[in-house]
This record gives structure tokens, C-alpha cells and sequence, in this order.
């Protein structure tokens, strides 16, 4: 359970994200990132890693996470209290946008398509590389969003993912510091090569 | 209990926010799935709130799962935010969410909490609508098992439901539906927008704020994105219509208070029998009268 | 008296001293505190459980509702580096409550210097406990219906 | 219609909160509080009420609700069940053995000599229901000298404090089906909503914390000739059940706790045509946190009751799943009856707008029956 290892984790400078009031303020940078998809949102700061903070702000025993590359510790499970399942069982996938995922995650059904997994897909930046064009939902006119660090099949398997609305998985891409969220309503075009 | 027990006063204080974090963080979760997933129904464990079921308590478990130190709450009820039960959950959130200021000028909020009106102040990207919601479903009319109705809202099937609406131009002529008119978001999934008039619902259409309807006795929780299309359902012969304030001489009614002729009214009716219109809006109708008296010295000066 | 009491099973240890007043389970633990090192491997918590009963009609498992609940987990260290875990888990809304038995639970449980307070505090409860015994079953007894004395004499119902 | 709350809302609530209290507190200069544990002890029934309809088994805050709701049982529920929403859940509690009950009274319609013996323990069923006068003016000393005296009274006896069930022996007797424990997990009403049809372990928890008089209602209109359940009580008990719980250390289970309730069985007629196998009575069950034997004997019947309806479809209202278990929640019902005391002007205008175009419509072109206005 998250409040009660607060103590044993007050050596670290990253305590903090275990924290009800930092996670407020966290999950409310999550909803803009959510609500104006491609707009690219500063979450961490100092010492705090992204993707803990996520899953810290989003994440607890009532959930499963699957991390195929085993980019947690133990510990950080533990911490988080949430239970470790498979890619295709689990609500929350973490995974490295480097290399692709094997099986597909949840993508919901009919009936309940908020079953649809949440991936949180580390990128090594989100301000150089692959050039994005997005529309849809939460999106003005267009957007443009820049994602670096990111195997061009992962577009392609999103795609095949969100092929059938309303089921579909929901992406945070998470840079060191910032994220920036494609929800399986926004519809990516490329701008010139990658 | 044990003969020696005593309540342990030293630890009963209520946390910030009132509920537990595993409640907030599973409210959280299903906003999220909300935003990503425009219209759509999402389920979630609704909590007991300190206020009757009906009173707002889903709307305020969205509210207490966003807010925190820096935010400025506006709750509204009717248009005003001095109605009884606006209120009743402004002082509640003040009482439980220490550090957090509230408001009566739309203009002000980054929060704004609203049964039955959309404030006239155009809202902006800056500011988060949360609508109290009585009935989340707009197909329970027409079909009442609730698994067929999610195959129904699945597959974007809401041809019962025209139907429905196309008998009432039949018998009457006109749809006769006053309020929660169903309004289909990013052309897919059919809303019930809450009770808003129909004279509110184009500000749902590629509004710059977010809205989250929370329905708290129905444990749903949906949403309206910003920049999206909202359609109120309606026909090529038959457009959908706000409500009409055309006065006798077939003019515009004027509010008799601020003399706004853009805003919803509420008839009132004086002890002499007598009809009277004000803005429903009491912050747009209090800063178009405090602007008119600044008009008023200036001419003067 | 003390050196004669028998130390109940463990497992009996909470319900005893729940039978006193928390003020004198919090006392020793506060004394006990000051002998040994205490840390907490979990912050002691207080909140809510569903209780699931089995039906005897049809054997189905339902919830009736929920109850409070309060636990601890702690390590005491004692001065010669004797160190034992001990905790607690109580139908109570108490966390404090609950540390100050787990600190109990674990001075006892190793016989660390202190035990014998905390085994006198187990001998109290055990007097309290039963005489809570004691008023239940003479709400039985009085209220007993011997159908083989009726008509003999209304008088004598007890045995 | 009417007046438009524009401003004075706050003003008004804040007084109607201090008019509240001062009505609690106007006995004046002859007036003492109430004291939590004195609600606790002295209405004792009261409390058992509050924390099962509450659904919280915390017999001191049931008191501080009654003593704050100034004896309203619903919204003294409603408190508690308000009060468990700013609590996290601590541990899946694994499933207790109510057999264990340390029992304060048992009784059985059906069998004169039951196992273990018959005993009234405290109950009114057989007083009179005359005044009694000498309550009026009670001096504190003869108050206190009561349960002393009573326990002096009675003979000090070798009874056990947990009996054998009755159900158990009609079981052995093959008057009974067997008992097949199930896999099915339970129904959380505290986290997932009800959408029909629900597993039985749904209607028992939703009832468990129904409002008695509720309950009691629909219990009563199968009992009167709207259904045909007519039950005979085969053991009714009141005690204490031990809570067990896992060490957190050595695993093992440890008694963390008591929890008063009451259990109540009752036997119907059996089915003629009912399963292959022999015909055996059927069984109600019924069961609530404190001591509710009116609350435990409804919900008896109305489990039997809907054990048919889900299975043959319902005849009758009391045997129909949805129409019972929808409508016996007080806080529910109650939260909703009182939200109707809400301004509704906005959506009241729009109706009247909305009625308004149609009548003119209507009167442009009336139709033969004439227009309505």
C-alpha cells in the first residue's frame, strides 16, 4: 500500500511522489496531457522519475501492471502495491519505446471499452525525432507533437489496436521529465520521412 | 464495544478531499478512461457522500478527486451560486479541502462545479466543467435491460431513440423534450447532458474547457472533451430549438434586472401575480449591473 | 499469582488485552518503548474490512457489512540486539491501540526484558474476560426453558 | 414557480444548522448531553438498528450519529455510511463461522427440545406492554444496582457459550437438503452496482443493511396472502461472533475482535414438484450486526421468498429480485425523497417553454377534440 511505506522511503529524494498531494497535482498535469492530446506537459521535477510518478498518481492494488522489460524494481513494485500481471491481462503496460511489444495489450470490448489497457511508453524525447501530425478529439485545428526514441511499428501496431472504435489502448509517452498522452481517439498522420 | 473504549478523537480528523486516496485515485483512473473514450458511460465504485444521493454526490466525487492547494472552486446551482444547495457543497469542500479558494465569478474558477446551467462567461482551456448528473443514460427510455444498452451505445445504434423522438413530432409537431436533451458526442456515443436546458447545450459543442458529468446513485462518470463535437439529435425538417423567450411584441425578452437579451431567464412571478424575468446566471447578472454602474460615474466624471 | 499464570496461546493475546482499558496497554507500550528500539515495517493504519459470513440456509458466502480495523507491524530491538517482529490486527478503529499491542506481541512473543508486564496486563484481561463470560451465560441460564420440569413446579426453573 | 434564490442561501443554511441545535439543546438549565456509551447501553436496540443499516459494525459511532441526528435511524445510517467512504480498505477478511457465536438468546418455533436447550435470553416477546411507571423518576443508585442484582440471582451453570444449529440436525434427519458450500464469490453492494439479475449473495448483503421498516413492509405482504412463503422459525439467535484474523506475523488465525449480531432461519413448505430426490423443506435465511430479530425474521422470508422468484420467475412483488432489493436501502430511498425539496427552476422552465410551443401549436390548428390549455 502506498501511504505506508512513506517512511521507509523518506532516505530517497523521490519520497515525495508517494505523497496524496503530490500525486494530486501529478494527476491533474495527467488530465490537460489527457484532455489536449500531443501538447507536451512537464510532469516530474528535480529527482522524480516520470514514469513513477504515473504509476504512483494512477496506479495501486486494485490494478495489475505488466512490465515486460522489467524496468521496475521489486521494491518500486512494492512500493506501488499493484499486482504484476501479463501484457494482455493488465490495465497499465510499461514498456520502452525502443522495441515493440510481442502480444497485443486489453483493448476492452463493446460492451466495456474502458478495459482498454493504458500504456506508458518511454521515449527519449519528446521535443526531436519522428514528426507527428494529430486530429481528433481535445485537438483545435491540428497538433504537432515530436517524439524521439520510438520504433516506427509501434505506430503501426497502435493503429491496428485502435482500428475498431470505441475498443482501442490509450498511450502516455513519458520523456524524462515531460509526457504526452495519444488517446485511441487521435488520429496520427506522419510529416515527411522519419 | 469494550467497556474502555473511546473514540479516538486524535485520529478521526477527515482527510483532505474527504475521501480515502484509493477512492480518489480510482475516480482518477476512470476520468481518465472518460476523457479517452468521449461519451461513453465509464463505471466506477461510487462512495457514500456526507449528502443525500441526488444532491450532487457524483459530480462531487469528480470535484474532490481534481482539486487541490491552488485551485479556485465555483459551484453553482440553477445558475446561482448562492441557490441553497450550491451552497451546501461549496462549504462542504471548503471545510474538507483546506487551501483552496473559492469563487463567484466564473471568470475566476479553474473549477467549476454546476447542477442543471452552463455559466453564460464563455468558459476557457484553463478551467474544468464538472455537471451533476441525475441520469447518466439516455436509452433507458427505450430499452431498459442495461447490458443491451451498452451493446446499443457499443455500436453507436441509437435508431430507437430517433424513433422515440420522431413519434413526439407525430402527436405534437415539435420534440417535446425540455431538458437532458441527448446530445451525440464526437459523432459516436449519445450523452444524457444533465439536466441543462436545451439553451446550453451548444456550449458543449468544441468547448475550450474540458466537462465531466459525474453520476453518483448510477456509479458512471463520462465526458465531453474539449474540442469536440457535440450534435443535439434532431431531424433535416425538424431542427433542434432552444427554449424561446420572445416576449408579446415578439421581441427578445430582456432581463429586467441587468436588461442582458443573450442569457436564460427565470420567470418569476411577483406577489401581485405580476411575470417577471431575470438572468438564471446571477454572476453574469451581477457583473453586467456592477459594469453599468462604472459606465454610470464615468458619464458622470 | 503472576509467576503462576500460564501464558495463553498467541493467538488469544489481543482479545485478552482488548478486554482492558487502551490507557494501560498504551503505558506498557510506551515503557517498553523507552527499553528497547521499536520501528515500524508498516505505518500502523486504521480503516475498513467487509465481513463475509457463510449462509446456513444454502451455504452461499455473502457480506452482512463491514467492520473497522486497525493493524500494526513493528521490529523491536532490544538493548542486546535481540530483535523480533510483533503486530496486531484489531476489530477497532484505533491504530495506535493496535502499535501498542504489536509492541507487546513482540516483547512477549521473544521473552524480551518487560514480558512480565505484559503477561500480567494478559492475566488482567483474562479476568475480564471472563467475567464478561460469566453475564452472557446467566442470560442464558436464567432464561433457560426446561420443558421436562414444566407443570412439576413453575418455581425452581434453574439448575 | 416561485423566488429565485439569488442571494441569502448561505445566511439561511447557517441558521437552520444553529435552529437545529439549538432545538437539541433546548431542555435548558435542567438539561444533560447525553453521553455516547449511555445511548449505546440504554438503547441498545436503537444502536443495533443504526449499525446494521449502516452497514459499519461500530457500535460508539452509531451512538454519536444518534446523538448528532438527535434520533433519526436514517440519517444516523446515513452518517455512518458517509463515514466509510474516508476509510481505505485494510484486508480481504477471510470468511467467519457463525456457528462460533457466543450466544446471548436462542429460540426454535419448530422444535420444542432442541439441542442445547431453548433460552429466552433478553426478550419482551412475553411481557406485557403496560407502562411501567417506576421508570419515570429512576434514582442512579437502584439504576445501578440492577444488573448486579440479576447476576447474583442466577446459579452460577456449566453451559457452553456456542451451541449446535438446528438447521444442522433437520439436515441430519434428511428433513433438509444437504448443505453444498459454494465457490461463488460474494457480491460487493459497497463497490459494484446492481444490475439484475444478481447472484443471491447481493440480495442477502443489500438486505443485511436494508432499513428494518422497509424490509418489514414487503416481508409482511408476502406473509398477509401477496405470496405464500408461510415460515416457521427454525432457530433464531442473538450473540457474539468472534472475529478471526491472520497473525500478520506467524500467519495464524487470532481473535481481533467480537461482532454482535442476529441470525434467524425459517423453514416453508416443501415443493411438490421441487428437485429429483425426495421432497425436503425449503430454507430463508436471514442475518444483521446487532440485535434486529424483527429485521433478521423479514429478511428470512423474503430470502426464501426471492429464492423463488429468481428460480420461477416472480409472482408476487415480494419474490420479484429487483423490485425488493431496489427499494428497501434507506439511505437510497431517503437521499432521493429528500432531494426532491431541491430547486428544480431551470428544468421547470424549460418544461413550461416546452408546453407552452405545443399548446400554440395545438391551438393553431385545433384538432377535433378541441385544443387543450
Amino acid at each position: 500500500m502506498n501511504e505506508a511505506l512513506i517512511p521507509a522511503l523518506q532516505a530517497e529524494a523521490a519520497w515525495c511522489i508517494w505523497q496524496p498531494s503530490r500525486q494530486q497535482a501529478a494527476f491533474r498535469q495527467l488530465m490537460t496531457a489527457f484532455s489536449y492530446p500531443g501538447r507536451v506537459v512537464p510532469l516530474a521535477s528535480g529527482a522524480e522519475s516520470a514514469h513513477m510518478l504515473v504509476l504512483a498518481t494512477l496506479s495501486d492494488s486494485a490494478c495489475a501492471l505488466a512490465d515486460p522489460q522489467r524496468l521496475l524494481s521489486s521494491d518500486d513494485m512494492r512500493r506501488l502495491g499493484v499486482r504484476a500481471g501479463s501484457v494482455e491481462t493488465s490495465e497499465f503496460v510499461l514498456t520502452a519505446g525502443g522495441c515493440t511489444l510481442e502480444v497485443s495489450p486489453r483493448l476492452g470490448s463493446l460492451e466495456n471499452p474502458e478495459q482498454g489497457a493504458t500504456v506508458i511508453l518511454q521515449v527519449s524525447s519528446l521535443d526531436a525525432g519522428t514528426q507527428l501530425q494529430l486530429t481528433g478529439p481535445g485537438i483545435a485545428s491540428d497538433q504537432l507533437l515530436q517524439v524521439g526514441g520510438v520504433d516506427p511499428n509501434w505506430w503501426k501496431q497502435r493503429s491496428e489496436w485502435n482500428g475498431h472504435f470505441p475498443l482501442g489502448v490509450d498511450l502516455i509517452l513519458v520523456a524524462k521529465h515531460e509526457v504526452a498522452v495519444l488517446p485511441r481517439t487521435t488520429h496520427i498522420t506522419f510529416k515527411g520521412a522519419h | 464495544m469494550n467497556p474502555g473504549y473511546e473514540l479516538p478523537l486524535d485520529e478521526a480528523g477527515y482527510s483532505f478531499g474527504f475521501l480515502d486516496e484509493y477512492a480518489k485515485r480510482e475516480v482518477r483512473r476512470t476520468i481518465l478512461k472518460a476523457i479517452s473514450i468521449p461519451g461513453y458511460q465509464t463505471p466506477y465504485a461510487s462512495r457514500e457522500m456526507p449528502m443525500g444521493r441526488g444532491f450532487g454526490t457524483g459530480g462531487l466525487q469528480v470535484t474532490l478527486s481534481l482539486i487541490g492547494k491552488g485551485d479556485t472552486l465555483k459551484v453553482i446551482d440553477q445558475g446561482a451560486d448562492d441557490s441553497v444547495n450550491a451552497v451546501n457543497l461549496r462549504h462542504f469542500v471548503e471545510l474538507t479541502c483546506p487551501g483552496v479558494d473559492t469563487t463567484e465569478h466564473t471568470a475566476e474558477a479553474t473549477l467549476i462545479q454546476s447542477r442543471h446551467r452552463i455559466p453564460e462567461t464563455p468558459l476557457t482551456e484553463a478551467q474544468v466543467l464538472i455537471l451533476q448528473v441525475p441520469y447518466p443514460d439516455p436509452l433507458v427510455v427505450v430499452e431498459p435491460s442495461e447490458a443491451r444498452r451498452k451493446v446499443m451505445h457499443g455500436e453507436g445504434d441509437y435508431s430507437r431513440l430517433l424513433t422515440k423522438l420522431y413519434e413526439d413530432i407525430v402527436q405534437f409537431d415539435e420534440i417535446t423534450i425540455s431538458h437532458r436533451y441527448p446530445t451525440r458526442i464526437n459523432g459516436h456515443y449519445v450523452i444524457d447532458p444533465s439536466p441543462i436546458p436545451r439553451y446550453d447545450v451548444p456550449q458543449l459543442h468544441q468547448s475550450p474547457a474540458l466537462i465531466l458529468l459525474g453520476a453518483g446513485r448510477e456509479k458512471k462518470i463520462y465526458a465531453v472533451p474539449p474540442y469536440t463535437r457535440a450534435d443535439p439529435l434532431a431531424f433535416d425538417d425538424v431542427p433542434f430549438r432552444t427554449e424561446d423567450f420572445t416576449g408579446e411584441q415578439g421581441q427578445r425578452r430582456a432581463c429586467e434586472r441587468c436588461g442582458a437579451t443573450d442569457s436564460f431567464l427565470d420567470e418569476l412571478i411577483a406577489d401581485d401575480g405580476g411575470k417577471h424575468w431575470h438572468c438564471s446566471d446571477s454572476d453574469y447578472c451581477n457583473s453586467r449591473v456592477a459594469g453599468q454602474a462604472e459606465q454610470a460615474q464615468e458619464t458622470w466624471a | 499469582m503472576t509467576n503462576t499464570f500460564e501464558a495463553p496461546a498467541r493467538a488469544q493475546w489481543l482479545r485478552l488485552w482488548s478486554a482492558l482499558p487502551a490507557s494501560t496497554v498504551k503505558a506498557l507500550a510506551v515503557d517498553l518503548a523507552e527499553q528497547h528500539h521499536v520501528e515500524d515495517l508498516e505505518l500502523p493504519q486504521s480503516g475498513l474490512g467487509l465481513l463475509p459470513l457463510t449462509d446456513s440456509a444454502l451455504g452461499d458466502t455473502y457480506f452482512i457489512g463491514e467492520i473497522p480495523l486497525a493493524q500494526a507491524h513493528v521490529r523491536v530491538t532490544s538493548t542486546q540486539g535481540q530483535s523480533t517482529e510483533g503486530s496486531a490486527i484489531l476489530v477497532d478503529d484505533r491504530s495506535g491501540v493496535a502499535r501498542a499491542m504489536a509492541i507487546l506481541d513482540a516483547v512477549l512473543n521473544a521473552r524480551l526484558p518487560g514480558c512480565e508486564a505484559a503477561l500480567q496486563l494478559l492475566e488482567q484481561g483474562s479476568a475480564e474476560v471472563a467475567q464478561q463470560t460469566l453475564q452472557r451465560r446467566a442470560l442464558l441460564a436464567a432464561t433457560r426453558v426446561d420443558f421436562a420440569l414444566l407443570g412439576a413446579n413453575e418455581e425452581n426453573d434453574d439448575e | 414557480m416561485g423566488y429565485v434564490a439569488i442571494k441569502g442561501g448561505g445566511r439561511a443554511i447557517a441558521g437552520a444548522e444553529a435552529a437545529v441545535e439549538a432545538l437539541r439543546c433546548a431542555e435548558g438549565s435542567t438539561g444533560t448531553p447525553l453521553t455516547l456509551s449511555a445511548i449505546e447501553q440504554q438503547l441498545r436496540l436503537l444502536t443495533s438498528r443504526v449499525v446494521s443499516e449502516g452497514g459499519l459494525y461500530h457500535p460508539r459511532l452509531a451512538a454519536l450519529a444518534i446523538k448528532q441526528m438527535q434520533g433519526d435511524t436514517l440519517e444516523a445510517a446515513f452518517a455512518l455510511r458517509a463515514y466509510r467512504s474516508t476509510k481505505p480498505r485494510l484486508m480481504d477478511v477471510p470468511v467467519q463461522d457463525t456457528s462460533r457465536m457466543r450466544l446471548i438468546r436462542r429460540i426454535s418455533s419448530a422444535f420444542k427440545d432442541i439441542p442445547g436447550g431453548q433460552m429466552l435470553g433478553p426478550t419482551t416477546d412475553y411481557a406485557l406492554r403496560l407502562m411501567r411507571l417506576d421508570l419515570a423518576n429512576e434514582s442512579p443508585e437502584d439504576f445501578r444496582a440492577v444488573t448486579r442484582r440479576f447476576l447474583n440471582g442466577v446459579a452460577d451453570t456449566d453451559l457452553p457459550d456456542t451451541f449446535p444449529k438446528v438447521v444442522d440436525a433437520l439436515r441430519e434427519e434428511g428433513l433438509l437438503p444437504p448443505l453444498t458450500r459454494r465457490a461463488q464469490a460474494a457480491f460487493d453492494i459497497t463497490r459494484d452496482p446492481l444490475v439484475f439479475p444478481v447472484p443471491r449473495s447481493a440480495a442477502l448483503a443489500t438486505m443485511a443493511r436494508a432499513e428494518t421498516g422497509s424490509l418489514l413492509a414487503i416481508a409482511y405482504s408476502n406473509m398477509r396472502g401477496y405470496g405464500d412463503v408461510h415460515p416457521t422459525i427454525a432457530e433464531l439467535r442473538v450473540g457474539y461472533v468472534p472475529v478471526m484474523l491472520p497473525h500478520p506475523v506467524t500467519g495464524e488465525p487470532i481473535e481481533a475482535g467480537e461482532v454482535l449480531m442476529t441470525e434467524c432461519e425459517v423453514v416453508a413448505m416443501y415443493e411438490g414438484d421441487a428437485t429429483d430426490g425426495p421432497p425436503t423443506f425449503t430454507l430463508g435465511y436471514g442475518a444483521c450486526f446487532g440485535h434486529n430479530e424483527v429485521k433478521a425474521i423479514a429478511m428470512a422470508i423474503l430470502d426464501r421468498a426471492l429464492q423463488k422468484g429468481m428460480r420461477d420467475g416472480p409472482s408476487n412483488p415480494s419474490e420479484d429480485p429487483e423490485f425488493v432489493l431496489l427499494h428497501v436501502d434507506g439511505v437510497d430511498s431517503m437521499g432521493f425523497a429528500s432531494h426532491y425539496k431541491m430547486p428544480h427552476y431551470v428544468t421547470f422552465q424549460s418544461d413550461m417553454d416546452r408546453l407552452r410551443t405545443t399548446q400554440d401549436k395545438a391551438t393553431a390548428q385545433p384538432t377535433p377534440e378541441g385544443a387543450p390549455s
